[in-house]
């Protein structure tokens, strides 16, 4: 039995990107879903959006090639692929909301096990919340996946029954990429489908807020 | 590699079934995907709902469709152009349904299919026989007439030039109704007069985003007809 | 007492362009209302639009310029001014729902002293008649005026009590300029401000199907 | 002849009313009428309703707008970005009201107020806290939420490029709301880092038509400041 040893935040990215198909169109949320496009395969044909109104995203810019007109959702400076494009926002988000999107991938503060999302306002008291775009990612992508660590700082289950904090979309997310797992929301609730390297049945169970059943073939 | 360009017209139709609904674009012969019409009818899938702002003149293209009793039901906001004389037969016989649509609800009611809109409020047609069975509500005095987004299953389009991701730029009033059609079909099909190599469209012109195309074929078909 | 003469299709075309003012965003109907385009007083600069995402139609091109991609909603070759655009049918009806021309000008089959504008079916039996851009035009324009015959071939009024014909809109024109006169419409009905050549007000009257004020200051 | 541009900033906002809805185009610094904003401190309309995708940062533009007490209320997807720090205090201390959109819903609100559209079906809120008391629809067994045309009396826009008819042009991700926010509102403003002659805009690559542009002003403001 080897410890229980958590995924870094750009192994956690770097999971989620391995499932991420050839010519999909991908929006990336801020947080740990932007460090995933850093880690897509060499030579995987992906197209990225950013709610502001590009598709073919590229990295971020060597000093050099810095263009201030030129920044992603995040605010941070990115660059244009060949093929990209640019449109504004409400074709942008006719996009998101239109189904056009294969996959989007968000961070959470809370996951229930028939899939709503709570990622937008830390409690129902926060009077000023910045929803963003979230809730039209969240209802219009075809995939909604989330990268999140298992747990609170506190050690609080984030894979939950249900969502204690204020929702974001009702049976959004259809797979969780956590420190310790990747967990596919079906109809039954939570499957684990990978485990971590020294993360057990009972570790992950004990670390989750809903019952979670067992599909990975992983020893344990 | 991405690459949505396909060989021929008959891999550009492949897979498309029975009864599926088909959003044709043009205004009169400019943007019309006149390729695609002619591939649509080798292809042999019958029982179609036809969307497009007219419904076909003289034999070739749409109305050569009808024509062949592929067509059941035709949503359009012009039937009756000059010419429109296998459609005004059809019809008269009982042989093909019409639903009329004004021109500007039928172009939102396809960019609201694009765009993930369900339903919107529109003043056009309120108060008359258009708008007869329709929810009606008013906002801030003014009268509006509930529509209903309309999608395809096929959206056949026409491109001025297009690259292997997709991106499709116009010609002119060639824009018409194809760029919002691009966006309402689960399968949309590009006929191209150029290719361009991926990278040498301008980013800031590309008119439809190749998230919206699924294939696109080389037709050099030249200038409009008609 | 001179003979009545009524104006030409040209002369009724001509008189509308005199009021359209420098400025204006115009959408021109099928028919007389096209014909206003080459009437418009020379130096004045009004933007036309075409349904089928142009603005800044120019004339018909001289046969060497003729350029088969580029027509207007009446499907003739036209050309395009020195600060003219192109874009789609959904933002094209945008610009005219939004309310954001300053006139359109139709034909109509029959206007009443309320507005309301007949002028898309030619019977409540018409079973596939072609609605085309009308309703559109008709409840987004800032101003709609009609360009149209005072009477029916056969003699019948236009301008009438009540329309007849299935209603394209509502309550929606302003003005209405036929062979024989300029008529506003306004909310107590009909109200003359011109008559063409040797009308007299009985002669008019005659021919309306409504009653008629007049505002106008010309001699009979 | 049809000249939009008037000669400086004073001249953009003649006339802006005390209790205006005033949209501002921008996402982070990128395609934010900077100028503008500042001519509208100057300008001194007070009561202000603010349409925009963030409530400003640090002390300058929109956070100075708001800190000096002209602000009322304002309407956005995102009010806390790093920074917020002037629109932080102001609401807690209750000095400005603030609605909020998520960020699609308030760009088809915008462009449905340009479109002439009332109001429109959106599935993006459905069953969450900013749903709450908004009617709802399920269609084709979906669920929508119900969302009204936002207007406003004055638009302030950036663009890249305008000529004298107003026709715009938009560098990169400084398109984001301009164009549709230039469609919505009674009056629109923009400031343009350049001024073209009439015809030298491509006609295929202009975004913002003229039609929707009522004064421009040349401010070569040189890159984003952020």
């Amino acid at each position: 039995m080897t410890d229980l040893v958590p995924l870094s935040r750009t192994q956690m990215a770097s999971r989620a990107a391995q499932d991420i198909e050839e010519g999909w169109y991908v929006n990336l949320g801020i947080g740990i879903p932007t460090l995933i496009a850093d880690h897509i395969p060499n030579g995987r044909e992906v197209v990225l959006h950013s709610e502001n109104g590009i598709l073919g995203m590229g990295p971020a810019p060597a000093a050099a090639d810095a263009d201030p007109w030129l920044i992603n959702a995040g605010k941070q400076q990115v660059t244009l692929l060949h093929g990209g494009s640019f449109f504004h926002h409400a074709d942008s988000f006719a996009m998101i909301r239109g189904g056009h999107l294969d996959l989007c991938v968000l961070g959470a503060f809370e996951v229930a096990r028939n899939g709503d999302l709570a990622n937008w306002a830390t409690s129902a008291a926060d009077s000023a919340p910045a929803v963003g775009g979230a809730m039209d990612l969240a209802v219009g992508a075809r995939r909604i996946w989330v990268v999140t660590e298992h747990t609170t700082k506190d050690g609080a289950p984030k894979l939950v029954e249900r969502c204690a904090y204020p929702l974001t979309a009702l049976g959004a997310v259809s797979r969780i990429y956590t420190n310790l797992a990747v967990v596919d929301v079906t109809a039954d609730g939570f499957e684990v489908i990978e485990r971590a390297p020294g993360v057990t049945r009972e570790a992950l169970q004990a670390r989750t807020g809903a019952p979670l059943r067992f599909r990975e073939t992983a020893h344990d | 590699m991405i690459d949505k360009i396909v060989p021929d017209l008959s891999a550009a139709l492949s897979g498309v079934s029975d009864g599926a609904t088909v959003m044709v674009g043009g205004f009169g012969a400019v943007g019309q995907p006149d390729a695609l019409i002619e591939a649509l009818i080798d292809q042999g899938a019958r029982d179609l709902t036809v969307i497009a702002n007219n419904a076909g003149t003289g034999h070739t293209g749409l109305a050569r469709l009808m024509e062949a009793g592929r067509v059941r039901r035709i949503i359009c906001s012009f039937p009756r152009s000059a010419g429109s004389v296998v459609f005004e037969a059809l019809f008269k016989a009982g042989h093909i349904a019409l639903e009329i649509v004004p021109q500007g609800t039928l172009a939102e009611r396809i960019r609201a299919a694009g765009a993930g809109v369900g339903a919107f409020f529109t003043p056009t047609g309120y108060g008359t026989r258009l708008a007869e069975g329709k929810e009606t509500r008013e906002i801030d005095g003014k009268h509006y007439v509930m529509e209903y987004a309309l999608h395809a299953d096929l959206a056949l389009v026409e491109a001025w030039q297009a690259d292997r991701w997709g991106n499709l730029t116009y010609r002119r009033s060639g824009r018409n109704f194809n760029p919002i059609m691009a966006s309402a079909a689960t399968l949309t099909v590009a006929q191209t007069q150029h290719l361009a190599e991926l990278g040498t469209l301008d980013p800031e012109s590309v008119v439809t985003p190749g998230i919206f195309v699924d294939r696109v074929v080389h037709v050099p078909y030249g200038d409009p007809k008609g």
